[in-house]
């Protein structure tokens, strides 16, 4: 098990150094080699390192924990196929890991990071709607027996493809240089991570890849099904390509505009969830 | 019961209250606990004030006092938010929601700014009337199906009308759903992280469980 | 925090996942109690992993404040 | 109780909501409120509850002093 | 039975849609806590409507909460616009000399026979009532002492019943009238609430 | 049993009464006579011992209620 | 169906709208209209015998007032 | 029927020439007890009315008095009798407390109300009748016509003079 999880995340650092690749190459930029985020990791985390003079301590290194802790747990929890409900859980206490990052070390940078973060939480409704859309589908939550689902209807991805791209769209917020990455915008240095820096911000980079793995694979497992394990980590790399080409041709969004647009898609998908409520007896 | 959360782990039977836990509640229950042991521990921040293009800066601190005070409302909002993530019961949920609201209230009301205190008065304003379809949505189920046991409800062979889930999953919206107002993200200028945090922390914890509740129910 | 806690902490931390994971792989122990012991000391070993080997040196100081 | 008599008490009660809602003097709203209450308490007292009609008859008069306090403050 | 509930949740929707849109329309501070407050009276009226013993339960703690959110709010609203002057003596007429003794110990009495937390409320309200004759010479030590006892016995009676079930209506009796006290107290303290140093 | 029915009818003459007298200080023997009749038909209503405390209760009350009105009228009216 | 019911939900109404609507827009007409809705509640309570909640609420409703009564004072002190 | 009817006239007749007559023994309609009475005198004064028979009138609103005595006194005897009346009187007593009233119109008009309204149950009255009786009279001060009956009380308060 420990295995998976230490390989989840190297593999989730190197999705991101693909990323990052991608699109340099689409704005043709060289861009930096692919393990650039692994090779960041390992550099940070040999600086030396304190707390801030004006920081919670407790909490300024208590989230850093908590932030891996938690992202180990969604992996294992669509690891093991247990409900998706708690993987979405995680996702949205994700956020207030991001805001325990940027409120605890009292730099203002963060702190605007992490309202903004707070605010971005519109990302999080499409989901919602997504979740109650599966349910209503398959009729449970749970992991397995949607995967089971798809075995005899065959992929979600086909069914109802509108709930594939809000997920997409979820995952998407939650890439960096993405439009909606409000919280990272140029202008708050840094965001929520301004003042997280050495061992900590090497934390961070280990919870950044754990989430893009288990958001990718969880992807993998609800629209797509039972595949083998290589499989499923080619189609996480697809689908992780395709993101890359949005974010590198899409503007970063105004704050204001990011959550116009996220609400705009959860009424659509409210929409096309009442159809189905309607069409499905 | 059908389980979108998880089978189910634990259940305490104390007359007709009832608690239980689900992987799922068992979670969420588990981050509520993290973070107050937290907010117990942890000492609160000296928010930087900068003035931008300036090298003028200071570092506010927060009161011993003020400090006392938001510890204790933050700890009363991490227990209650534990409460609602423990509570079996559709009525002792919706108490437990509006103790968040009062709470969340509270953390930041201490705080002699005039920004947050605008803040929270708007959201204390706000969570007050978000009891109206919070209770109007339990007792109108309790009105109809004449339980209110959540694992009861779940069984089904009771109609729980849509408008009562509407209504519930909007008055835990109108409690604590901090993204939602622009006014909270107002309250979270007040310094003092660990207590900030309960605030967004708990509304969307219970924001969390009530999607599950109304799912199931 | 001394900087000599740090290699305790992460033997600690090492020493029970490799346990839990023996344990697991011997059917000692249920999934979910393994689970727990990975989740609960996987942060501790990265972050006292990578405080124990940091460069040494810093002190405390006030946050970014602007370009 | 026979339903003259409750027509008769009820609009007792209605016509003390109704002028205390529609008058626009203070004093007169208050005098109002206390028609509305003696309209109110034959309901209470029909139905054999004698110490809520005492408890209530005590507590209306109290809110009605706590309510002069700003009247009179807003009236002088 | 019926069509009451459903009468009577016809005319609570109705009356929720006024309110809500009063409240939409206002503005001003002070007129929206005054509306919370008949919202408040709204949902009260949603549990009402069941009209079962639950629903009798369940009103109380819905009043709880209620009154103890206006009480913040109010607090709040008084910070943020800066009112720190604490209000003279308001009403100079004849029967506030005479009347809070009588009615006070009235309600009091009524409020120990009835107990817990009603009890505790009409109790409360016979104190504020008294208070507010008075010159604030109010000894909140002793106040907060009293309340802080109730408390230790009303966790005393609550073991009582975990520990002894067979005792369990002394462990109620115990309970009911601590919960007045502290009740009381607490409500008491709104009677003083002059500001100054210890609010 | 007349007085009961009687004592209602003068209930509701005062409250008529009283609702369109224009005089504040004028509404208040009005409501004095509706504060009568309705103390009377608790007695009536109910035949208890209590409900003559309840009466008196009622009786009392209002009159301290009007007894307060009236003052505070009269202290701002001469103010 | 009685007339308890129908007329404490007529009140209600009654004083829903008049606290809603009111006449005139001051906060004292506002604070006194807030008493008509309780008294309408109050009889629904009454017609399903709900009379310990009846009576705290009555009580909770006197304290509450006082409340707005309180700040309304503190309000009139400061400016 | 319109026998009993003729009984509650008779009765109100009884008790109001009873509390008119104890209420200006205790010289209800000399000045007024508390401020509200003497407002509710000028307004029925300036309405036409007299003041003196305007004080009374306020004393009247502002405090139980002998009418008031009187009706709890029959309410009292109607339910427990002679013991119903002197319970009836106590209570006006703390009434007469709570509205700041120092005289003893209310408590000797109730006092004296119990034995009239027993006596007169010995000789065919009900005690409803006088409940009845009593709102009547105190309909016809207060409830009629002010300007009117505020002249009838002041020509009676100067007799008393």
């Amino acid at each position: 098990m420990i295995e998976y999880l230490v390989f989840a995340a190297v593999f989730g650092l190197l999705l991101l150094g693909l990323h990052r690749k991608v699109i340099a190459r689409i704005q043709t930029r060289p861009g930096p080699p692919i393990w650039q985020e692994i090779l960041h990791a390992l550099k940070f985390s040999f600086k030396s390192t304190w707390v801030p003079r004006t920081a919670s301590a407790t909490l300024y290194v208590g989230i850093v924990l908590i932030g891996i802790g938690i992202w180990s747990a969604a992996f294992f929890v669509v690891f093991a196929g247990e409900s998706i409900l708690i993987l979405f859980a995680i996702y949205m206490l994700h956020k207030v890991v991001e805001h325990g990052f940027g409120l605890s070390s009292g730099s203002p940078y963060g702190k605007f990071g992490g309202v903004r973060s707070v605010i971005s939480a519109a990302s999080e409704i499409p989901l919602f709607v997504t979740i109650a859309a599966i349910y209503l589908l398959t009729g449970s939550l749970i992991l397995r027996d949607i995967t089971a689902y798809q075995g005899v209807h065959g992929p979600l991805l086909f069914i109802a493809p509108p709930f594939a791209i809000a997920m997409f769209l979820v995952i998407l917020s939650k890439m960096p240089y993405g439009p909606f990455s409000i919280v990272e915008s140029k202008e708050l240095v840094s965001g929520y991570k301004t003042e997280h820096f050495g061992v900590w911000r090497a934390g961070l980079a280990v919870t950044e890849g754990l989430k893009t793995f288990v958001l990718l694979y969880a992807f993998v497992a609800i629209f797509i099904g039972a595949v083998p394990f290589w499989a499923a980590l080619v189609i996480m790399t697809v689908v992780l390509i395709s993101l890359s080409f949005v974010c590198a041709i899409t503007p970063m969004l105004s704050p204001y505009d990011s959550v116009t647009i996220q609400g705009l898609i959860t009424g659509l998908m409210l929409v096309y969830t009442g159809y189905l409520w309607w069409v499905i007896p | 019961m059908s389980d979108i959360g998880g089978v189910d782990l634990f259940v305490l039977e104390f007359g007709d209250i009832l608690h239980y836990f689900t992987p799922y509640s068992l979670t969420l229950f588990i981050f509520a606990l993290i973070f107050t042991v937290l907010v117990i521990v942890a000492r609160p921040e000296r928010q930087l004030d900068i003035v931008f293009g300036g090298d003028a800066y200071y570092a506010k601190k927060t009161p011993i006092s003020e400090r006392q005070f938001r510890r204790f409302m933050a700890i009363a909002c991490g227990l209650a938010s534990m409460g609602a993530m423990a509570s079996g019961d559709i009525f002792n949920y919706t108490l437990f929601v509006s103790m968040v609201g009062i709470t969340n209230v509270g953390i930041v009301a201490a705080v002699k700014s005039r920004h947050v205190l605008n803040a929270a008065y708007e959201y204390g304003i706000v969570a007050m009337v978000g009891t109206l379809p919070l209770f109007g949505g339990a007792a109108l189920i309790l009105g109809t199906t004449g339980t209110l046991s959540i694992p009861a409800l779940a069984t089904g062979g009771y109609a729980v009308p849509l408008v009562a889930k509407i209504l519930l999953a909007l008055g835990v919206t109108g409690e604590g759903m901090a993204p939602f107002y622009a006014a909270k993200a107002e309250m979270f200028r007040a310094p003092g992280a660990p207590y900030v945090i309960m605030c967004s922390l708990s509304s969307l914890l219970i924001f969390l469980r009530v999607v599950e509740i109304v799912i199931t129910i | 925090m001394k900087k000599k806690t740090f290699p305790y902490g992460f033997a600690v931390s090492a020493i029970a996942i490799i346990v839990a994971w023996a344990a697991l792989a011997a059917a000692l122990i249920p999934l979910w109690a393994a689970v727990t012991i990975f989740v609960i000391a996987f942060p501790l070993l990265v972050l006292f992993l990578t405080l124990w080997w940091r460069a040494p040196g810093g002190e405390e100081d006030i946050p970014f404040i602007g370009y | 109780m026979i339903p003259a008599l409750e027509i008769m008490f009820g609009f007792i009660a209605l016509v003390g909501g109704v002028s205390a809602a529609l008058i626009l003097d203070y004093y007169g709203k208050l005098i109002s409120l206390g028609i509305l209450v003696a309209g109110v308490i034959p309901f209470i007292v029909d139905r054999g509850y004698l110490d809520v009609a005492i408890t209530v008859s005590l507590i209306a008069p109290i809110a009605t002093i706590f309510v002069l306090r700003v009247v009179r403050r807003a009236d002088a | 039975m019926i069509l009451t509930y459903s009468i009577g949740l016809f005319v609570a929707f109705a009356v929720t849609g006024i309110a809500f849109f009063a409240l939409m329309r206002e503005t001003d501070g002070l007129h929206r806590l005054l509306l919370t407050d008949l919202v408040e009276v709204v949902t009260l009226a949603f549990i009402a409507l069941v009209g079962t013993d639950l629903a009798e339960a369940l009103i109380l703690p819905g009043l709880v909460v209620g009154t103890s959110e206006l009480i913040a709010l109010s607090e709040i609203y008084r910070v943020k616009e800066g009112f720190n002057r604490p209000p003279s003596d308001g009403l100079q007429i004849e029967v506030m000399e005479t009347a809070p003794p009588i009615l006070a110990a009235l309600l009091v009495g009524y409020g120990i026979i009835l107990s817990g937390f009603s009890g505790g409320a009409v109790a409360g309200l016979g104190v504020i009532f008294y208070f507010l004759s008075r010159d604030h010479h109010e000894r909140f030590e002793v106040i907060e002492t009293a309340s802080g006892y109730s408390w230790v016995i009303w966790i005393f009676a609550f073991f009582t019943f975990m520990i002894f079930p067979e005792r369990w209506f002394f462990a109620v009796m115990l309970a009911g009238s601590a919960i007045l006290v502290k009740v009381m107290a607490k409500m008491s303290i709104i009677g003083t609430m002059r500001g100054g140093p210890n609010v | 049993m007349i007085a009961l029915p009687l004592v209602a009818v003068v209930a509701v003459v005062a409250a008529l009464r009283a609702t369109f007298e224009r005089n504040t200080a004028r509404k208040l023997p009005y409501v004095n006579v509706l504060n009568f009749a309705i103390a009377a038909s608790i007695v009536l209503l109910l035949d208890h011992p209590l409900s003559l405390v309840a009466a008196a209760a009622y009786f009392v009350g209002s009159t301290l209620e009007a007894n307060a009105i009236a003052s505070t009228y009269a202290g701002a009216r001469n103010q | 169906m009685e007339a308890t019911f129908i007329l404490g939900l007529a009140i209600l109404l009654i004083g829903v709208l008049a606290v809603a609507f009111v006449r005139p827009k001051t906060y004292v007409a506002r604070l006194i209209n807030l008493e008509i809705p309780g008294w309408g509640l109050l009889l629904v309570m009454l017609a399903y015998d709900e009379t310990l909640a009846l009576l705290t609420f009555i009580a909770v409703t006197a304290i509450s007032t006082f409340v707005i009564v309180r700040l309304m004072e503190w309000r009139d002190e400061s400016c | 029927m319109l026998g009993e009817l003729l009984y509650i006239l008779a009765a109100a007749i009884i008790t109001w020439l009873l509390f008119v007559s104890v209420d200006i023994f205790f010289r209800l309609p000399e000045k007024g007890g508390v401020s509200g009475a003497s407002a509710v005198a000028r307004d029925i004064q300036a309405a036409g009315g007299d003041i003196a028979g305007g004080n009374m009138m306020g004393n009247i609103v502002c405090s139980p008095d002998a009418s008031a005595g009187t009706l709890l006194a029959a309410c009292g005897v109607y339910v427990a009798g002679i013991p119903g009346g002197l319970i009836a009187a106590a209570l006006v007593f703390i009434g007469n407390r709570i509205c700041h009233d120092p005289g003893y119109a209310g408590t000797t008009g109730a006092l004296l109300a119990t034995f009239v309204v027993y006596g007169f149950t010995q000789v065919g009255f009900t005690a409803t009748n006088f409940i009845a009786g009593t709102v009547i009279a105190i309909l016809s001060i207060q409830g009629i016509s002010h300007v009117h009956a505020s002249r009838l009380l002041a020509r009676l308060w100067r007799v008393r003079q």
